[in-house]
């Protein structure tokens, strides 16, 4: 091939490199496994190291959750043709464009709004975008915040939204939004009112509808950042008067991955105001020069940065589309009834396990809210503190939950957590705290 | 007839699976299921009563979401035709996907991250327990290190996009940390460097100033010179530009950057073609980033989940996002406690799968192995551009009779002047032969443009056939102008129309916004 | 053209995919390489030295195989396009297999399949180190001998056929055992059952007899009673029959042989039309095998590996294959010490991914699903069968007006007769609508044959378009019989010629063959 | 549905099953896991009482390997479209077809025959197979068995094809063959001499060439059992006068499985009198309608029981054509160089741990032969016997090999096992029989 295109050798190509920008020595890196069976052993060594929640009991939540993947969402995203596309046109990539038409349009059912983008990277991005999106729309600085949110992702929202939003804390009262305090402060610098439900503490937000009703009275937006597992029973946001919805959908068929696989979805009515602020694809229905075909593409493509640069909003780029793929596929065989029995699941058994670990000597529940998949309980009245709760369940294989304060314990339970996974939990609670203070609550 | 069977024409005769698939809805069926979801056990009803109804007011879904209702099996052969309706990587030559570097992902990268070990891993367990995935992780930031030059690497971004907004949030924190935050108010990036720097920037909140290249399609260091001064922070290049010409004077880019007291960013998504061959440190960036998904051999699944790396000098460790992986011994940990990072990126620590993959992907290269792929994905693109320009009609705008690093924007600008037949036409046309091209960013600075990058994967055969497939299409461009107007024909779909996309009365974005404005449901 | 788009057709419009790949070995690319081998240590070749110049003369190949030198991404393309070219259950509604239970198979089952706690797992393991393996076979053979009323089970073996042939090499023993080896030479069995109960009697000594139906298409008992005697070594015939009528003299069957003292050998590989209906010891029979890869969930793999169950009665369980698992307490162990077994009958414990596969499929229904999925598939096959009969030309033979079980042979000689098409020409056809049948074994003694068995896991709506699609195609055998005649014109490839394929001096079986026959190489 | 048809229940539908013979309970089975993941969550809890041999050190062999496995064979066979098809005619199964027709070519290269099966069941049935043929093609009942045979694989085949067969067993010599007693045995009665290469044992046998010469002398046909795993670098058996080679493909890209995945091959040269008795599908290479176009089908397609019922060769039916396409492309991938170096690793490992083993106090190996990938020590000399060696191995992870006989370990040996594999197995094994002989061998 050199002398088909008439080079001595492949310096020749690298003629534009000065001399002094080359490297003139091999990468020094670690010696190559070419044999993949050497490779294999290796990799898997290291992988070995690590202990899987499968192999303990946890209850581990805080922005990743571990509910369950069927088999046949891995199967479709496993698919050569899905998982190694890029960026075909909607002919020889017709699949990839239908598919993920199919994911807006389901979680659109799921969400009750019409208008869901192609996905954004993770729910921190998601609501980002949703928030800059309201200060674009109403051209304003102002966003309160309802709710108790990740830290880590206020520090991603901050980071990214400081340049033209400011965000205002309002400390929840109960686990939920304070609303007078909070409609207190709203005005005619509110770009956005932001809710977080569930919370950070697994909270449900009750007072979405009084919130949406002050935000629109000032000419505000209300954002609610969501996870969406429980909308198969609970009320939806948009009917209770969000204007943009958001969040993540990890937990809609994508495993735990050490916290690697999250994906946003932006949510809004087909308000092309609301529309053509979203910086993401969005795929669009189409006909065809045949009858019956369904054809898709891109939708107002002019919004984004690959069509204007940075007139575009925002940007796009290499998101999360498979993982998009992936809850679509998960929402198709969950189905209306599927997802109702997920969410009635979910709330018994939380309600389960804060009744069994509320109901422990010394133990109480941060708060009297609605809470779903999480909750927060203080074991301060135990005298032991959660570090060492963790520390003392750690032999029994079990991880009871994220430490949120000294005496605080987030503990997490899905579809995947069983009565008698929540009983060894409160068991062995029990016991590691038993020798600070020795008698049950009586029942 | 019979055996012996005459030899293959020149052109495979390929067609694309169709299955007409209905859109998902239309396949409801009132009552099939496809999963089923644990029940509540009795012990807990009994305990909690029915949840449900104990919702506080308002709270409880009127009717339960429109989904539809399928059994599995239907719900799995409707995707796995979808599928078989989709190009990827591993089923054709994917050389037409010119700046996104798309090589092989090797399967048994796959196959590795499959273990529960990793899938099932949470990202709040204890550290004793996910020593395998920290050390792992830190090691690729070393390997990368090692590979741009620079002091410290993070690998918390999930893109190339959102890594470039993470280098110039850094660059934005630095100059605040100096004071300097209200003066910096520009960023100088070029027109052939990906919009993505752009983009970025502006939304960083900086002014962005975008130069041309000079007539031989090479960055103008004259314009920058012009525009540059202590109101810029930064400047944020591409380099070998989308045009596959590096720019030889990118030290000279470099010191004028830092001569006013600005930072220079490498956008290195695609470092493919300069792997162990020059490093951005080298040239005196202060921070560069890498597409994962693209040099490092991860799939790009659909358009992600990527993943993105960001390096920097010593003097940016401090911005870097956080936490950081520390290394004691033989114990690696997380380090959150860096008042200057910018904070976090996304969720915990990058995307997991790509980053195993990644570092699998290195380490069975090692250093020669990946200066390998950068002579190969070059050897590569100077052969196909040798091909590409045989085809009368196809031209390489700028840098003429010059060698380019992994990538050429192309333009059928002759043909389109000869037949009317646009790029685009073209490369819908290819589909037919199972192929693809995209056409280049916008503005199309080089009209009628198309862009492609071989990359190390693909053989002189298949490169032979890639051009073998434009030169026809060319050909028919001249000769059977319609056929190439009304494609695709050997395609899933027919030709598609795009009059109901850009208006918002008649967009049907979901199925349920075309269900009410094309049938009042 | 613009939104809304216009209905579908009636009938998908369907492409198979088509890449018109090369042979392998056509794609050789000297030097390349497709995965490496672990290289030896130095280690090692210091202590031994070069082992293939050390080898005894003329043990050392003279040169390498002429493989394909291949790169791993175009061996992986290759593939993976050929699989696009083959329709698979997973994608089609495969109900045109009829006699092979086209299922659904789980994907949750092959998930679980790929523990590393299975796939590298030894047969040779100590005991303790492969309970959870010999518990799960243990519980899926009581599981079967449940559905069939036999006493023991055994899983060893890999395919329908290899379980019949254990059933008449079981039988064989027992006659042997009782001293009238000799005496019992003959195994009568029906034209309507398998093939493979005249073709393992004959492979285990016995003169094979074969009987006729009724005019109505049932088992002829007068028939059994004139060919049965104290020669006769076993009856073993299938039911329901390839027709999907079943035998209700069944149990008149058994006892006529019974009372010459042969042995009843029931063939139920396909019992998906009867689980929890009615069982095999419940008629009386000593043995019966099912076939784990139809009725069982398990996939069928390109026609294997599937896997077979032996379900005997107490009499026969001394003869089982060997070793058989035990159960002590918690314990579970290999016993081998089986004098009156037959022995081996393929190395080791069955086809293990196919039990794991079934013993989770049965795990997921139990008793009461196991009955619905009989009851589905009836109701499925039923409800087909009054499709397909409106179609002009087509038939049912045989108890006309009377139910079927689970599958029907079918006829178009009334549409062979008017229209000179052939039922092999009217499946060809089909496959351009993505459908499948196949016709049924030789001879045909239903003519122009085609067998259809919906199982249970279509829809209505499936079976629809499949009668539809037959409809439609028998339209065309009258209308425009020359789209039939030179069908397929949607598929990976045209007409195929047969002509070479039965002529010794033409066939062509390997590569190697064909370019020795045809280029002299 | 029901309506449709007009019946009034499915119970119309069983009218011809007698109620004698209604099944009228519930079948007594375990309560169902109906949701996925209980399913999930039983089978593999159940799955979990395995211990690997990934978590453990594994010299075991006899029969079933631990080869390795590329990852693009588990990709291929776990395609939907090939996991699940079955029978389809070559227009909707062309994939299958092809792949099974270059199977059956790439594995002629590496036998150097021209005619290979779709694959048989197993090895086992390859050779009762292979051998039946040679009694059809002669029309003779003897058959001299002329290598050591694993025991299991006798029973199977005896049992196969003692209607039609006699075998006379020749004890070996030092391993291989004992050629002179062979040739002093056959005669006009002799249908075949069946030579198993390697052995199970692992002995190589050198001196086939003599013995197809004695066994043609006779009119006899030479078949040879073999694992194809050497060929890469070792002479085939039909460059040695073999009529047929059969034998197993487990080795050839199939994961270990407990045993559960084996499939048999048979090859023969392109001579009718020997295709023509083979009872497998044989795909043949077929023109079309179109020029340049590969079709395929079935070839003598009359000489199976499909076609015949009894008057076809023994049967045909479901048997391990995804085994098959399995080995077909892992014969791709590895191509010739990579077979040889297969080859060359295997042997260099094989002959590194018989001096290893060979070199320790009282272990001796058992004949001098040629060995590739297993061979037999012999530990009587230190008073250990085998089952105490494996006893006392077990805590330290190591299964050193199968007991073959109170003394004797067969051990095995693969690319998967290192130098430092066969180094911990040696101080092992050194240590575990040190009780009784403390001195070492000098070396
Ligand atoms: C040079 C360059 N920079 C940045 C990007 C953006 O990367 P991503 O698509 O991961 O956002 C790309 C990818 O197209 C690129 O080619
Ligand atoms: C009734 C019956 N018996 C036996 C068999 C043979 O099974 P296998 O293909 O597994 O050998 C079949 C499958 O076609 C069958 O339908």
């Amino acid at each position: 091939m050199l002398a088909a295109v008439g080079a001595g050798s492949t310096e020749d190509f690298y003629a534009d490199i000065p001399a002094s920008l080359r490297l003139n020595r091999p990468l020094d890196l670690p010696a190559p496994l070419v044999a993949e069976q050497d490779l294999v052993r290796h990799v898997e060594g290291e992988l070995n190291h690590n202990v899987s929640t499968k192999e303990r009991l946890s209850f581990l939540g805080f922005g990743t959750y571990n509910h369950f993947v069927p088999a046949v969402v891995d199967e479709v995203i496993n698919r050569s043709e899905f998982l190694t596309a890029y960026a075909g046109e909607p002919y020889e990539d017709h699949g990839r464009f239908q598919a993920l038409f199919q994911y807006q349009s389901l979680m659109a059912e799921l969400l009750n709004m019409e208008v869901v983008n192609v996905p954004t990277y993770d729910g921190f991005q998601a609501t980002a975008t949703a928030l800059s999106m309201a200060g674009r729309i109403t051209g304003r600085r102002g966003v309160v915040v309802c709710s108790d949110v990740l830290p880590d992702k206020v520090s991603r929202v901050d980071d990214f939204v400081r340049p033209n939003l400011d965000l205002t804390f309002v400390p929840t009262i109960d686990g939920t939004a304070h609303v007078e305090a909070i409609i207190a402060l709203l005005g005619a610098d509110t770009a956005a009112v932001w809710v977080e439900t569930p919370s950070c503490t697994g909270a449900v937000e009750t007072a979405i509808r009084q919130l949406a009703d002050a935000a629109h009275a000032v000419g505000a937006i209300l954002v609610v950042g969501t996870d969406p597992i429980g909308y198969g029973a609970l009320t939806p946001p948009a009917d209770q008067g969000a204007d943009i919805v958001c969040g993540d959908i990890q937990a809609l068929g994508l495993h735990q991955w050490f916290g690697g696989a999250h994906g946003g979805f932006i949510a809004v009515h087909d308000d092309p105001r609301f529309v053509m602020e979203m910086p993401s694809r969005l795929f669009g229905l189409a006909s065809t020069d045949v009858a019956g075909e369904y054809g898709f593409g891109d939708v107002a493509y002019d919004r984004t940065s690959f069509a204007l640069r940075e007139e575009g909003k925002e940007w796009v780029g290499t998101a999360a589309a498979l993982w998009g793929i992936a809850a679509g596929v998960y929402l198709a065989l969950m189905g209306p009834q599927g997802m109702a029995e997920l969410a009635e699941t979910i709330l018994a058994r939380t309600t389960y396990a804060q009744a069994r670990l509320g109901a422990l000597a010394g133990v109480t529940l941060n708060d009297n809210a609605l809470h779903l998949r999480e909750f927060v309980i203080d074991l301060s009245a135990t005298g032991v503190d959660s570090r060492t709760v963790v520390d003392r369940l750690r032999p029994l294989a079990i991880d009871p939950g994220v430490v949120v304060g000294e005496y605080e314990l987030l503990v997490c339970v899905t579809e995947m957590t069983t009565q008698h996974d929540i009983d060894r939990l409160t068991d062995a609670i029990a016991s590691a705290t038993a020798s600070s203070t020795t008698q049950e609550k009586s029942a | 007839m019979s055996l012996p069977i005459a030899p293959k024409p020149a052109q495979r005769r390929f067609h694309q699976a169709r299955w007409d698939e209905p859109i998902i809805f239309e396949l409801t069926n009132p009552g099939e299921r496809g999963v089923l979801v644990s029940q509540v056990e009795s012990g807990i009803r009994d305990a909690v009563g029915d949840v449900l109804a104990d919702l506080p007011a308002g709270m409880r879904r009127a009717s339960p979401p429109a989904l539809p209702e399928m059994a599995q099996m239907r719900v799995l052969r409707h995707y796995l035709r979808l599928s078989q309706e989709n190009l990827g990587a591993d089923l054709n030559v994917d050389v037409g996907q010119g700046t996104c570097t798309m090589k092989y992902a090797p399967k048994v990268n796959d196959a590795l991250i499959r273990t529960t070990k990793l899938v099932d891993l949470h990202p709040m367990q204890n550290e004793a327990d996910v020593q395998g995935v920290l050390g792992l992780i830190w090691n690729l930031e070393r390997m990368l290190a090692e590979i741009s030059g620079m002091h410290s690497v993070s690998l918390h971004t999930s893109g190339g996009s959102t890594a470039i907004w993470t280098n110039i949030s850094m660059i934005r924190a630095f100059h605040e940390a100096n004071g300097e935050g209200d003066q910096r108010t520009e960023v100088v990036t070029t027109i052939f460097s990906h919009p993505s720097n752009a983009a970025t920037a502006k939304a960083a909140g900086y002014k962005v100033i975008t130069l041309y290249p000079d007539a031989d399609g090479y960055p103008d260091v004259e314009a920058l010179r012009a525009v540059i001064g202590p109101q810029t922070a930064a400047i944020m290049i591409t380099n070998p530009e989308d045009t596959g010409i590096f720019n030889p004077g990118v030290t000279e880019w470099v010191s004028l950057a830092h001569s006013v007291g600005a930072l220079a960013s490498y956008d290195q998504a695609n470092a493919n073609g300069i792997l162990g061959i020059t490093r951005a440190r080298d040239a005196g960036f202060d921070v560069c980033h890498f597409n994962i998904h693209k040099t490092f051999g991860t799939p790009h699944a659909c358009g992600g989940p990527g993943s993105g790396a960001n390096a920097v000098s010593e003097q940016l460790e401090p911005f870097l996002p956080g936490p950081v992986i520390t290394k004691n011994g033989d114990h690696f940990a997380l380090d959150s406690d860096r008042p200057n990072s910018i904070g976090k990126v996304a969720p915990f620590y990058g995307v997991i799968p790509n980053l195993v993959r990644a570092y699998s992907w290195i380490m069975a290269l090692g250093g020669e192995g990946l200066r390998a792929v950068a002579e190969t994905a070059v050897l590569n693109n100077n052969y196909l551009m040798k091909k590409i320009l045989e085809i009368p009609g196809a031209s390489a705008p700028y840098a003429t009779g010059r060698r380019r690093i992994e990538q050429v924007r192309y333009s059928w600008e002759e043909l389109f002047q000869e037949t009317g037949i646009t790029s685009e036409e073209i490369g819908v046309r290819a589909s037919d032969f199972g192929m693809h091209y995209w056409t280049s960013h916008h503005p199309y600075i080089v009209p009628q443009p198309f862009t492609l990058e071989p990359t190390e994967s693909y053989s002189m055969a298949e490169l032979d056939e890639y051009a073998a497939v434009l030169a026809e299409v060319a050909r028919e461009a001249r000769e059977t102008p319609e056929i190439v107007r009304t494609a695709p024909h050997n395609q899933t779909v027919h030709h598609i129309h795009h009059d109901d996309l850009d208006d918002p009365e008649r967009w049907a974005i979901t199925w349920r916004g075309y269900q009410r404005k094309y049938f009042g449901a």
